[in-house]
């Protein structure tokens, strides 16, 4: 069940160069929200910017969960601008969560750049219900842009850097750094990150026969599921047809469901 | 004064309040019910149902805009048949006033979906969509743009709807018109019980980087607030033309908004993309006008409609 | 890449860039001057001018709305004589080109206040204005509404002007109506050497507490960044129609909207009420289409226009 | 000559309910305004709301000018946010100040609620220029909106208070006080305020044949004169006839030029 509500904005820092973390007092959507699921923010009041912006839910607290952000347009411009303290209408939590295997099984995390967002909150989930801390490559940019290295070792996971240039761990794009670490048939793998990150690793998946999830963005108007803004072409059928909304089938989609070469015409 | 008299009677349609959502954003009313109970408006407008499911245009769908959106979904959804069997029962469960939202190929299709709605129970009332930008009906038979901008073509859909069903019929029309008054002079000619205004206006938006535009459709459709000024004229238009009654809709986001529309002539109004704001809008409006009410020692909120002091 | 070119021809008007102001936002020019050399821009075009001073309608004149404002002027102006005598030698001082945007009562006035402007050097190019909504022509042979609404009108008032004066004609259209194609081609047809559009939206807002039009003369236009997706869209249909040149305006207030337009068809573009908020809206817009060329590796920015890719 | 600049807030408080005094700093701004004259602010970045709002300048200072105002609707609730040390981009100083008599005169300011903003720039300069505090009339509705009593007293000038419901001084409207000052033909009066008591101070200076001058508000959209939106009718010509743009040829108008019964309709 989501609810819209007013949460204070507990801590609110800069952990990279234009990205933040912000945590919410939001005991609600808290004690609902599972790994995977979004929130959608009002950055202010009034009707300019006239949409919420979705954000992942990183981690979830007993009564509040984080946010990571990038700052790339006026929505996150005036989303770093806000204060400790102040308030932020919130929705959420929205979408489905990353599927968790019931029993102990490999799984790999891939996040490239921002995309690493929702990952803390998954490994955290996966540690807790299968006792397995993931394997998990992080990739981005360069070493600067490298998120969640620190909170991702503290809870076990063996992390793997790569970076486009070369300035830290693996010179190289992540679904490069995925196959050296083998997935098979009884591995399962979660992306998320830039599009052609997680078409990569998709086909690295498919090359291995592991399952794999990929966290989808899209366009979306109402976060919820009645305006149709937010598809994206899958292979079988939903409750719409093979146009799934990103919002509600998803944002986490078996990458075998995905079109990925509809991708190509935009 | 002890109670306000919210109820109107939109056409033959009786709504315990005057407001309603508008089809397309609002889907079929279950999505919202995590934030409020949706039997408390007036009536739960469905999004477009055509005889088959669709599939709507390819993404980008959705661009941001100052105080507004463009959208061009292309009228995706489930088609009548699963609107009939998984849709409806939660409504009909509810209790809800179910304007149901029609789009056809052609007055053939329209008369169809009207009169298979009417036989399943599927409706309280049809809105007839003549107005979408986004999808483009080959029957029109007036060589492109939409039904709702050639008035012949309005009056020759009505009527093949109210041919097909007593269910109260309202029409839906585009804001895109030299004149609003002549296709809603053509509906209620044709026998409309009420006309349904605005739908968007046309827009479109483009990227200066990539040099595309930021729709894959090209164009779209304009709503929300910064759309507003231009609905209360057409509906104030249209309110002063017509004897049946208007529905009026466009950039409405809070009471204030709402109240202008009844005063500029609207029997009610219904909210649109400010629900995505704000997914309790709707609700909220209800309580502000009735809060209106009190406040302005109105006892029928009838009394508003049309009442603009010029 | 040593220098951009940013001239274009605007239907023989030669413009050193393609920014200028829209009529009634940018007075006569000299009001700007505190804020920056008013000269550095394509031209400045005026507000509307009559052949006699007009008082405009009563007050309250403006109301904001949603990232933009309805106004209600009533083409308020000096009048062509003291436009001459007080206006324009300022602008001639300063070297500006100027576009003279006209208003009047029939299209003999109208070819009056062109004439006159050409003889008296008040003018680079004529705006004709058949678009404000706030004025009513009486000599508007179609029983009410606007002269651009009416595309058999559109070339009466046209081919007036287009007798009367050698200046290059631009004729400024309204985005109410169904298809912006029909007035624009009348206008092509009848000589003009451009179109400008959009001139603003029919609106009206009315104040929920007094229950009265917040405009006095009830209705107006409504303009700013609202109304851009309107405009981008109406500029889109009637360039890719017309071999005449497009002037494209409607709540641009930054480069980037600016070059939108530009990609969309118009070969120069007009900032509005952009300008209230920002007094250097228009020349920062020029500098900016200039870092834009730049970086985006164009050496002319005539081939921007209509570059849409689609 | 007009500027637009981006100032920093230096002080920013409370002075009464609703009430707050802003003091920014705007060097240009200040080196050229007088007392009469305004600002419009653009009270918060975008589009909504979309015009900026007109503030009188209070006072002028040395590289500061400070303005006085009243929370009533969206704008002046966001003003009220802003902080110490933020920036306020703003456009002035715009249109005429009071005509400021060369000699020493009798001097009388009537100031309403909020109207009362520009009165203590004004009396300043009165001060300055004619070497003679000016009697000055405060009202308001209740005791706890009268605003600016010490600063004017501080200068000198005797303030009578008024209120409209007795709570302090003179129990009534701030015409009447007025006429309890007998102005006469040698006594110049500035007024700011309601309408309404504008018009009656009016009538009172007809009667006693004092000169009258009045700061007018209208909707503005441009204060800079290009977009006639602020018009006030008048019984002369100015330079677009009897149709006066308060931002230019006032806002300080000769009351006896003003049409009064132009507001009947409204
Ligand atoms: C389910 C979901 C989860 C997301 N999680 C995160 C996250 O955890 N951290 C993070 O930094 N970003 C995340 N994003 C992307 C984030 O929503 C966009 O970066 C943000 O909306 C940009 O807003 P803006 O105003 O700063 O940029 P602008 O470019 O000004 O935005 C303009 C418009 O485009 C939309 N938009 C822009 N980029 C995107 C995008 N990538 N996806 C969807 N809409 C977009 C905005 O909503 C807005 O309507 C997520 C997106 C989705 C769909
Ligand atoms: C020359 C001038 C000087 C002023 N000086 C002061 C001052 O020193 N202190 C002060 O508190 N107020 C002053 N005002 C009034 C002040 O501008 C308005 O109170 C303010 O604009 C209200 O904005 P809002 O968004 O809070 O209210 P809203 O009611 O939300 O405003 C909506 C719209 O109405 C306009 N508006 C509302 N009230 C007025 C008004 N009284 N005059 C003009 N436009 C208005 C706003 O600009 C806006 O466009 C002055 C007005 C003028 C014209
Ligand atoms: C995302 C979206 C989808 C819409 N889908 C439909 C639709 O299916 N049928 C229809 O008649 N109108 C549709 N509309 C138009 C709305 O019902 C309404 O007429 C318009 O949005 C103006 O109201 P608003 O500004 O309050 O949103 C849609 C609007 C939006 C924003
Ligand atoms: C206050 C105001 C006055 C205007 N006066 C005129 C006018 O005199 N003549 C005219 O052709 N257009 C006039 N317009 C319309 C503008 O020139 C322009 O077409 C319209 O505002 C859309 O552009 P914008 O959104 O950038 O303002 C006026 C607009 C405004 C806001
Ligand atoms: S964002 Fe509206 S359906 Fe997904
Ligand atoms: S506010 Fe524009 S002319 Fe006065």
């Amino acid at each position: 069940m989501a609810h819209v509500r007013d949460c204070e904005i507990i801590t609110h820092r800069e952990i990279a160069p234009d990205h933040r973390r912000m945590v919410l007092h939001a005991p609600e959507i808290a004690v609902e929200a599972r790994a995977g699921q979004f929130c959608m923010l009002e950055v202010r009041e009034g009707f300019c910017p006239f949409l919420r912006r979705p954000m992942s839910i990183e981690r979830i607290f007993d009564d509040s969960v984080s946010i990571l952000y990038k700052i790339v347009g006026q929505g996150t411009r005036l989303l770093a601008g806000l204060q400790t303290g102040s308030v932020l209408n919130v929705q959420g939590p929205l979408g489905n969560g990353f599927p968790i295997p019931a029993e102990e099984v490999r799984a790999i995390l891939v996040g490239g750049g921002i995309g690493v967002a929702p990952l803390p909150g998954l490994a955290e989930t996966l540690v807790a219900r299968t006792g397995l801390a993931p394997e998990v490559v992080l990739a981005a940019r360069t070493e600067a842009h490298l998120l969640c290295e620190q909170e991702l070792s503290q809870m076990g996971c063996p992390v793997t850097l790569a970076t486009d240039d070369g300035s830290a761990g693996f010179h190289g794009f992540a679904d490069k750094c995925l196959r050296r670490l083998e997935p098979d048939a009884d591995t399962v793998v979660y992306s998320c990150g830039p599009t052609v990150m997680m078409r990569a690793v998709h086909t690295v998946c498919v090359e291995a026969g592991a399952r794999c999830y990929a966290s989808l963005e899209a366009e979306m108007a109402c976060g919820d599921g009645v305006c149709m803004g937010c598809v994206v072409e899958t292979n079988t059928e939903h409750e719409f047809g093979k146009m799934a909304r990103v919002c509600r089938e998803g944002p986490v989609f078996d990458t075998r469901d995905i079109r990925w070469s509809a991708y190509d015409v935009r | 004064m002890t109670s306000v008299n919210l109820q109107v009677n939109v056409g033959g349609l009786l709504m315990k309040n005057p407001v309603t959502v508008a089809s397309g954003t609002f889907g079929y009313g279950a999505e919202y019910a995590d934030y409020f109970d949706v039997s408390q408006l007036g009536a739960v407008t469905v999004k477009s149902l055509s005889l088959e499911p669709r599939a709507g245009n390819p993404p980008p769908r959705i661009v941001e805009t100052p105080a507004g959106m463009l959208n061009a979904i292309g009228l995706q959804n489930v088609g009548l048949d699963t609107y009939l069997k998984e849709k409806l029962p939660y409504l009909r469960e509810q209790k809800c006033v179910i304007i149901a939202n029609i789009y056809g190929n052609g007055p053939d299709e329209y008369a169809v979906l009207a009169r298979r709605l009417e036989d399943a129970g599927g409706a309280d009332a049809i809105e007839m969509n003549l107005s979408c930008p986004n999808v483009h009906d080959p029957q029109n038979a007036c060589g492109g743009g939409l039904v709702a901008q050639h008035p012949d073509q309005v009056a020759r859909y009505t009527e093949a709807v109210k041919q097909a069903t007593r269910l109260p019929v309202f029409v839906k029309l585009s804001p895109n018109v030299t004149d609003i008054v002549a296709p809603a002079r053509a509906a209620e000619e044709a026998g409309a019980d009420a006309v349904a205004l605005i739908n968007t206006l046309i827009g479109m938006a483009i990227d200066p980087e990539t040099q595309r535009p930021l729709l894959s459709n090209i164009v779209g459709g304009l709503s929300g607030p910064a759309i507003r000024p231009v609905a209360v004229k057409m509906v104030w238009d249209a309110a002063r033309a017509l004897r049946i009654p208007v529905l009026g809709m466009g950039g409405i986001a809070c009471t204030e908004d709402a109240i202008q529309f009844l005063l500029a002539g609207a029997r009610a109004v219904a909210v649109g993309c400010a629900s995505f704001r704000r997914p309790d809008a709707a609700i909220n409006i209800v309580r502000g006008m009735e809060a209106y009410c009190r406040k302005h020692k109105i006892d029928d909120i009838n009394t508003l409609v049309g009442a603009v002091k010029v």
